[in-house]
């Protein structure tokens, strides 16, 4: 790497290793913990890698301390993934003016200007809500109910949150697509399994038709799960009520197998390599796309999920 | 005339004020929604908004008895119990599935995971104690230490994943058995209640407590050992978060350490202030704690079943809370009666 | 209003929970006048003092003072002070952690440049303490200072700012002779210059010293006011008591010297560093030993270390005969030792406890935590105390800070009563005791010491430690420099002693 | 003899002592710092100067919660006053064309009006701060949710302008990676903050009002009857805290340039603990504004010493984060406990 500035890390030592800053959201969810891995894995010493880790703690002020750091200690290449998608401007001038890239993962930024940063890499949350309604027409048609009356219920994320706010876009899509989808109520469920489950409870009181809910994690989907049974009702493909929800974490195969859960939409966290890909090329001086999708699939249990489980990293 | 004291000594009772908020509470709820009472039966066991405000609010009355004891020596909060609900779940869980991340069978045996719980439970709030009472550091401050490192301490034991223990057993403590009329976590908060209540009405404890955290100097000198009691009430709050850790992570039949008893710090004081206890230390109603647990879970449950989205509810929590808290102000009342004295005057001088 | 009248109330009502505190209070202050309010224990003199500077507020009556056409009502110490009534109230109210100086002047601080001016601020605290004879640092925390000392800042502070009225609620009971002479001369100087004074003891002596006129209080009703020349003492004590009062000048049983000299606790070289120097006291059973000395001398610090509320980090102890390592109150208690501290507020009562519970606390302690004693066996002995040593209170769950000062000393002395002690150290036990209660008290003291228990008494009170103790030990500067035997006991041989003369 | 003794011992004494130990273990850690990451480059100025960028808004809102702590009070709304200060700042720009002076007025006003509710209660109800403030927690996050449940990120050119203005300090300059010289520089914040931090010092030490403060904390029955009005006094605290609070909210947010519901999370126990460290009393009637500052300071040490080592796991760092809390904790109190003994 070029230098200039007697202190940097890509001066000292390993002088051939690319130093990667890596400022992480926290650990909040299995999810993270699977992102966070993967960076990990990818950017290692044998793959000619320095990776300075950075745990946010789920804090912004502490992304941007993080950034402030990675600045000053020299690194060739930072990646944020970012806790929320506002507030980016100053500190990504801080790391322009020191000429350092900056590549996004999982969550996008909201900057007025683009060329702050190279790229971004990470799922489409919004079609993973479209996915999710689409599934639910083809589901309702086989089972030939598609011109029946729909109540559903939607367990929300934490609000504001990217997750949150592009899953229920996309599935509004499609709701507003079907005018026999009845949707009763948005409720959040704050992405934990206790909250999710509590919510639930309060929407079984309240309607005494539900016929689908929408969790926009498993975790809450789990907790609904839950409390649709202490309501002596069922769900999953045999039951009452249908359950479609996202990420689809391993233990969201294992409900789908117990046969409790419907649908899971994939969110996929294995964004190093993907990372670790761009930076090659940024090396060698070529262009890159500035948006970045990772693949992701939909799971239902029409398919063979013993088998799919098996070959699942997270 | 008898009425007249009978009335006083019913209004003047320390728990008066405390249930009556909870009355109103519950009031509101008749007047909006009347199906809020309505209790079915599911599966042998009662089912309703009552049920869930009893069942969801088990957590936070254990949380609250410690916490009494603890405002109560000490005259400090103990802001780690979430963070240690945290630890207990995430320690029973590794022992239960022998470090898998979802088991459906026991690694080791229930009573081990439990126990080890409880006992870590305990160790936290030891160590606490130890900092509060020994090296008389602020007990806000002190506990702040376990608060930071809790989480991050049961995530080093779940490794980072949320585990899960995938036997019905497991989900008794947090849920029902066909036959109870009531939740299991019920049960468990009622024990926890007839325990401390035992303990410190049948031994000295309670004088003991009071006597500390008013005047820790004078009740040195007539024998008490201070910092031992400190430190032990500190060591009981870190059982009830123990046990409380225990009960959330039976819901949920995992160990989610960055969730299970989230903010549940807050609550439990709140619940000792609603309890009409003061958070300077001293005097305490255990059974006035227990009331105010349960007055937050029925404004948690009503805001829910009423449909506020859950990222507004504080703002009505929080015009609850403060309506009750001025309900209860000394300095409120003496107003009142002044202005209600002079009216009085006025009339019977027209008369 | 006479035009030599400066402050009049009128009718005062007053009613706490279950007491009735003042009823129908007439009080008249002069111009220049010292003017003293008598009573027993909970008769309502403090309560007559914050009612009239706001602390408390009154129910019905009325308030006037000179300069003012209608009737006043201060609802805070504030508003009195604009008024211009500064005030001492019982329990020394100082803020721990502020300077002397700024005790002595916050509200009223030197300005400069629209800032405190901290050095004026601290030359003139210098200044007002001297002329007091006081010699302490004026930059230091006032927590540092003993309890006297900070009774003589807050009069200090008092006089400083007295306009119209001074007040001083029992600001004497911590002080010794030399310093109640300072604060008679400055009051006289007030008086002078027109103040109107209103002062507060148990000492009658103080009493017929200084004062022009006596305002009696019983029950929380007037007796009557009149002027001091023409009251005699024995009729003064009737009108407070309500009834009779036997001369009490001799308590002592005079001849029985103690001739059993076992000795119950021996300290050997026992001290600690930097309050008192090592010493060594022999205290027999059956004996009273008194200690005597100036303000801070370190008597309290000397019975301290004995009982373990201070740890020593010299010396032995022993408690017949057998070495101990006395490390906490607690041990010492298990051992037959007793304390009752001096600072009352900050060390003995426990505020929002009931009476009950305030007295039962000591002896629980020491039977053990799961030892409870039952509720009818805790009123008993709470019944038993307070008709032994007349406690006055609404009933015995009354929070014990709802007491007035002297009936809250009792209780404690109760506590310590019940302990059934071998060995007992009252530290100023009569601080803010009435005459009756206060002859009970060293009755009580004679009588323990008959039983064969050994007691340490501490008293600024020179005569009743004459009439009480049976040897006496003093101290100068932390260092205990010699011991009185009882045939040489006399005011003037103690009085010698203390100043050092010729020892 | 007994004179000398005592005048030695002065120089220990007050509130002077704990500050000082704050400050000489500071100065120890940052050395160590630059020590074992001296590779890493954490002698840089800019590294310290960072320190101060990041945490401007928490220097404001730690010296009101000094303030607050010194009359034996609590705020523990703080943070949720900086949310819904920069949710109203971002949603006043953004969404409803407001200046950025008077949406910076607006903010301020509410951090007042906020306050002084709060200080009502507090001293004319007698409610427990700690309480009426967890209430007003609750309020302020609320009500951040309710002005909007959406992230506004801040694209008013003259706040920005604010935001991104750079005083650069010229001198220890240095080439960077683009071979052009780069000097280390601050942001208006930390002269804002610099200036809060003297002016509330000065009021502290040389008004009335801050020395009834004190005297409010420590002892309060002792200051009403010296003649104190101990209502005021304490609704004023709260009123002054409200401000700072959001003046705090603003700093925060000239740093983060948004608004949205879950900013600035507990970030009332970073600036109760950054007091505490810097020898401020929660029982009240013992702090200085200095001594808050280096509280931060340090806990901003902290975390650049977990940056810069930048290796460990989630969970590690929240360990290690208190455990050097819990290490400097301990330290301050041995030193302390030892302190006493001596007297
Ligand atoms: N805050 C209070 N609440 C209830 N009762 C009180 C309170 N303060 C005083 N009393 C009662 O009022 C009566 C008068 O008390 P006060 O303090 O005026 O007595 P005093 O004459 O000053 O006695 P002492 O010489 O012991 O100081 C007492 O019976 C006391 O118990
Ligand atoms: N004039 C003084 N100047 C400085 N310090 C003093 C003075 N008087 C008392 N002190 C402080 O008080 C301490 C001793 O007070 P102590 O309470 O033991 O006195 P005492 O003999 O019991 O008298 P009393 O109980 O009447 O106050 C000393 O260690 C000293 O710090
Ligand atoms: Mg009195
Ligand atoms: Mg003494």
């Amino acid at each position: 790497a070029d230098n200039g500035d007697s202190g940097d890390a890509s001066d000292s030592g390993d002088s051939d290793l690319i130093t990667v800053g890596y400022a992480q959201v926290g650990a909040e969810s299995d999810w993270r913990t699977a992102n966070t891995e993967s960076f990990k894995s990818t950017f290692t010493k044998e793959n000619g890698y320095e990776l300075i880790f950075d745990d946010a703690q789920q804090k912004q002020e502490n992304q941007i301390k993080a950034i402030r750091s990675f600045i000053q200690q020299g690194v060739d290449y930072i990646v944020v993934a970012p806790v929320v998608e506002t507030g980016w401007e100053t500190v990504l001038e801080e790391a322009k003016a020191e000429g350092i890239p900056v590549i996004l993962s999982d969550r996008q930024m909201d900057v007025s200007d683009e060329s702050l940063y190279e790229c971004w890499v990470g799922g489409n949350f919004i079609k993973e809500g479209e996915d999710g309604g689409h599934w639910l027409e083809d589901y309702l048609k086989e089972k030939g109910m598609d011109g029946e009356e729909i109540n559903m219920v939607t367990l929300q994320g934490t609000i504001g949150a990217s997750a949150q706010v592009g899953r229920t876009e996309g599935f509004a899509n499609v709701l507003a697509e079907n005018d026999n989808w009845n949707m009763l109520e948005l409720q959040t469920g704050e992405f934990t399994q206790a909250k999710g489950q509590e919510v639930m409870e309060s929407f079984l009181k309240k309607y005494d038709d539900i016929d689908v809910v929408i969790a926009e994690n498993d975790n809450m989907a789990f907790g609904a799960i839950d409390a649709i049974k202490a309501a002596g009702k069922t769900c999953g493909p045999d039951g009452d009520i249908t359950i479609i929800s996202f990420d689809a974490v391993k233990a969201a195969f294992d409900a789908m197998i117990a046969g409790d859960l419907n649908c899971a939409v994939e969110c996929n966290p294995l964004h190093g390599p993907r990372v670790a890909e761009i930076i090659q090329k940024l090396e060698a001086g070529e262009e890159v796309d500035k948006i970045q999708y990772v693949d992701e699939e939909l799971f239902d249990t029409s398919m063979d999920l013993e088998e799919i489980v098996k070959t699942r990293a997270y | 005339m008898k009425d007249k004291s009978l009335v006083r000594r019913i209004t003047g009772h320390r728990l008066f004020m405390p249930l009556v908020c909870l009355a109103i509470v519950l009031l509101a709820n008749l007047l909006r929604q009347p199906d809020f009472f309505k209790i079915t039966v599911k599966d042998g066991t009662l089912y309703g908004y009552v049920i869930d405000v009893i069942n969801r609010g088990s957590e936070l009355v254990i949380l609250a008895v410690g916490m009494t004891l603890v405002v109560s020596s000490s005259a400090g909060t103990d802001i780690s119990v979430g963070a240690i609900m945290a630890v207990a779940a995430a320690i029973c869980c590794f022992i239960l599935s022998g470090g898998q991340v979802s088991v459906n069978e026991y690694a080791n045996p229930y009573v081990l995971g439990v126990v080890i719980a409880l006992v870590l439970g305990a160790i936290c709030g030891a160590w606490n104690g130890f900092l509060v009472a020994k090296l008389r550091i602020q007990p806000m401050v002190a506990t702040l230490i376990l608060f930071t490192a809790g989480r991050g301490i049961a995530q080093l034991i779940t490794n980072g994943q949320i585990t899960y223990i995938r036997v019905p057993e497991y989900k008794v403590l947090g849920g029902s058995i066909s036959g109870l009329p009531l939740p299991v976590p019920f049960f468990v908060s009622l024990a926890v209640v007839i325990l401390a209540y035992i303990l410190l009405k049948r031994t000295s404890l309670g004088l003991y407590i009071e006597a500390v955290g008013i005047n820790p100097k004078a009740s040195r000198l007539v024998g008490i050992k201070s910092s031992l009691i400190i430190f032990l009430t500190y060591a009981f709050c870190g059982l009830c978060a123990g046990i409380a850790g225990l009960v959330a992570s039976s819901r949920i039949y995992s160990a989610d350490a960055n969730n299970v008893g989230l903010n549940m710090e807050l609550d439990a004081i709140l619940a000792v202030a609603l309890g009409g206890n003061s958070l300077g230390g001293g005097k305490f109603f255990l059974m006035g704690s227990v009331i105010g647990a349960y007055t937050i879970q029925a404004l948690t449950t009503t805001l829910y079943a009423m449909g506020v989205s859950a990222d507004q509810i504080p703002v009505y929590k929080a015009i609850v809370v403060v309506i009750i808290v001025s309900l209860q102000s000394e300095e409120l009342r003496k107003w009142f009666k002044k202005k209600f004295a002079t009216k009085k005057v006025v009339e019977s001088e027209v008369a | 209003m006479e035009n030599n009248v400066v402050l009049t109330m009128r009718n005062i009502n007053k009613n706490f929970p279950g007491v009735r505190a003042l009823s129908k209070v007439d009080f008249t202050l002069r111009k220049g006048e010292i003017h003293a309010l008598m009573g027993e224990n909970g008769a309502g003199k403090s309560t007559l003092i914050k009612v009239l500077t706001g602390v408390e507020e009154f129910e019905t009556g009325e308030i006037r003072m000179a300069g003012c056409e209608c009737a006043i009502v201060n609802k805070s110490p504030e508003e009195a002070q604009k008024c211009g009534i500064s005030t001492v109230y019982q329990e020394v109210n100082l803020c721990p952690n502020l300077s002397v100086a700024e005790n002595l002047y916050i509200g009223r601080e030197p300005k400069k440049f629209g800032g405190i001016d901290w050095k004026t601020m601290n030359k003139n605290a210098k200044a007002l303490l001297e002329s007091l004879d006081i010699d302490i640092d004026p930059k230091k925390a006032v927590e540092n200072y003993s309890v006297a000392i900070q009774q003589m800042v807050a009069i200090a502070r008092a006089v400083d700012m007295s306009a119209a009225v001074l007040i001083l609620d029992e600001p004497t009971s911590s002080l010794d002779d030399g310093e109640v002479e300072k604060l008679f001369t400055l009051m006289r100087k007030l008086q002078k210059q027109g103040v109107g004074i209103i002062f507060v003891t148990h000492f009658l002596e103080q009493v017929y010293e200084v004062t022009d006129r006596i305002t009696v209080l019983r029950n929380g009703e007037l007796v009557g006011e009149y002027e001091t020349a023409k009251l005699p003492r024995l009729e003064l004590v009737a009108k407070m008591m309500g009834k009779d009062f036997d001369d009490l000048a001799k308590i002592k049983p005079e001849g029985v010297s103690k001739t059993k000299a076992e000795v119950l606790i021996e300290a050997k070289e026992l001290g600690r560093r930097g309050t008192i120097k090592p010493y060594s006291l022999q205290i027999n059973k059956g004996e009273v030993i008194g200690l005597t000395g100036l303000l801070g001398s370190g008597r309290s610090e000397l019975a301290r270390v004995i009982y373990g509320a201070d740890k020593p980090d010299t010396g032995e102890l022993f408690v017949n005969d057998e070495k101990v390592h006395i490390k906490s109150p607690r041990e010492a208690m298990m051992r037959g030792m007793a304390y009752l501290p001096e600072d009352r507020k900050a060390e003995g009562i426990i505020a929002d406890l009931s009476v009950r519970e305030n007295i039962i606390i000591a002896l629980q302690a020491k039977r053990g935590m799961f030892k409870r004693m039952s509720t009818k066996e805790q009123e008993e002995f709470t019944d038993k105390y307070i008709e032994l040593l007349q406690i006055k209170t609404a009933n015995r769950e009354t929070p014990i800070k709802q007491l007035s000062g002297g009936n809250q000393q009792k209780v404690i002395l109760a506590r310590w009563l019940l302990t059934n002690p071998d060995f007992i150290i009252l530290d100023e036990p009569t601080r803010g005791i009435d005459v009756g209660t206060k002859t009970e008290i060293q009755k009580l003291v004679l009588q323990l010491a008959d039983e064969g228990k050994s007691v340490i008494f501490i008293s600024s009170e020179i005569e009743e430690m004459l009439r009480t103790c049976n040897r006496m030990a003093v101290l100068r500067d932390g260092q205990k420099v010699g011991e009185l035997e009882e045939d040489e006991l006399s005011q003037e041989a103690i009085m010698k002693a203390i100043a050092g003369g010729d020892r | 003899m007994m004179n000398k003794k005592k005048g030695r011992k002065s120089i220990l004494e007050g509130t002077g002592f704990l500050l000082m130990i704050t400050i000489a273990l500071f100065i120890v850690m940052y050395v160590i710092g630059c020590l074992l990451f001296a590779d890493k480059g954490f002698a840089k100025p800019q590294v310290f100067i960072n320190l101060l960028i990041s945490n401007a808004g928490l220097i404001v809102i730690a010296a009101g919660m000094t303030v607050i702590m010194i009359t034996g009070g609590i705020d523990i709304s703080v943070g949720s006053v900086v949310a819904v200060v920069c949710m109203m700042l971002a949603w006043m720009m953004e969404r409803k064309d407001v200046g950025a002076i008077p949406a910076t007025l607006i903010v301020l006003g509410f951090g007042l009006v906020f306050g002084l509710f709060q200080g009502f209660l507090v001293s004319y109800l007698k409610i427990q701060p700690f309480i009426v403030t967890l209430a007003g927690m609750f309020f302020a996050r609320g009500l951040t949710a309710m002005i909007s449940q959406d992230m506004i990120s801040i694209k008013n050119e003259m706040f920005l302008s604010w935001a991104k203005y750079k005083i650069v300090i010229p001198l220890f300059g240095r080439v960077n990676r683009r071979g052009e010289v780069m000097y280390p520089y601050i942001y208006p914040s930390v002269v804002i903050a610099f200036l809060v931090l003297v002016i509330i010092f000065l009021m502290l030490k040389y008004t009335k009002f801050g020395r009834s403060l004190y005297a409010v904390g420590g002892n309060e029955q002792s200051a009403l009857m010296m003649g104190l009005n101990v209502r005021r006094t304490k609704l004023y605290a709260y009123v002054l805290n409200g401000l700072l609070a959001s003046l705090g909210g603003f700093l925060f947010c000239l740093n983060t340039c948004a608004g949205f519901v879950e900013q600035a999370k507990g970030l009332e126990m970073d600036a109760i603990s950054s007091a505490v460290i810097g020898g401020t009393l929660l029982t009240g009637g013992v702090g200085n504004v200095f001594g808050s500052l280096f509280g931060v300071l340090i806990k901003g040490t902290i975390e650049t010493f977990i940056t810069f080592q930048g290796t460990l796991s989630s969970w590690w760092v929240r360990i290690a984060i208190a455990a050097l809390l819990a290490f400097f904790i301990i330290l301050q109190s041995i030193f302390a406990s030892l302190k006493e003994k001596r007297k």
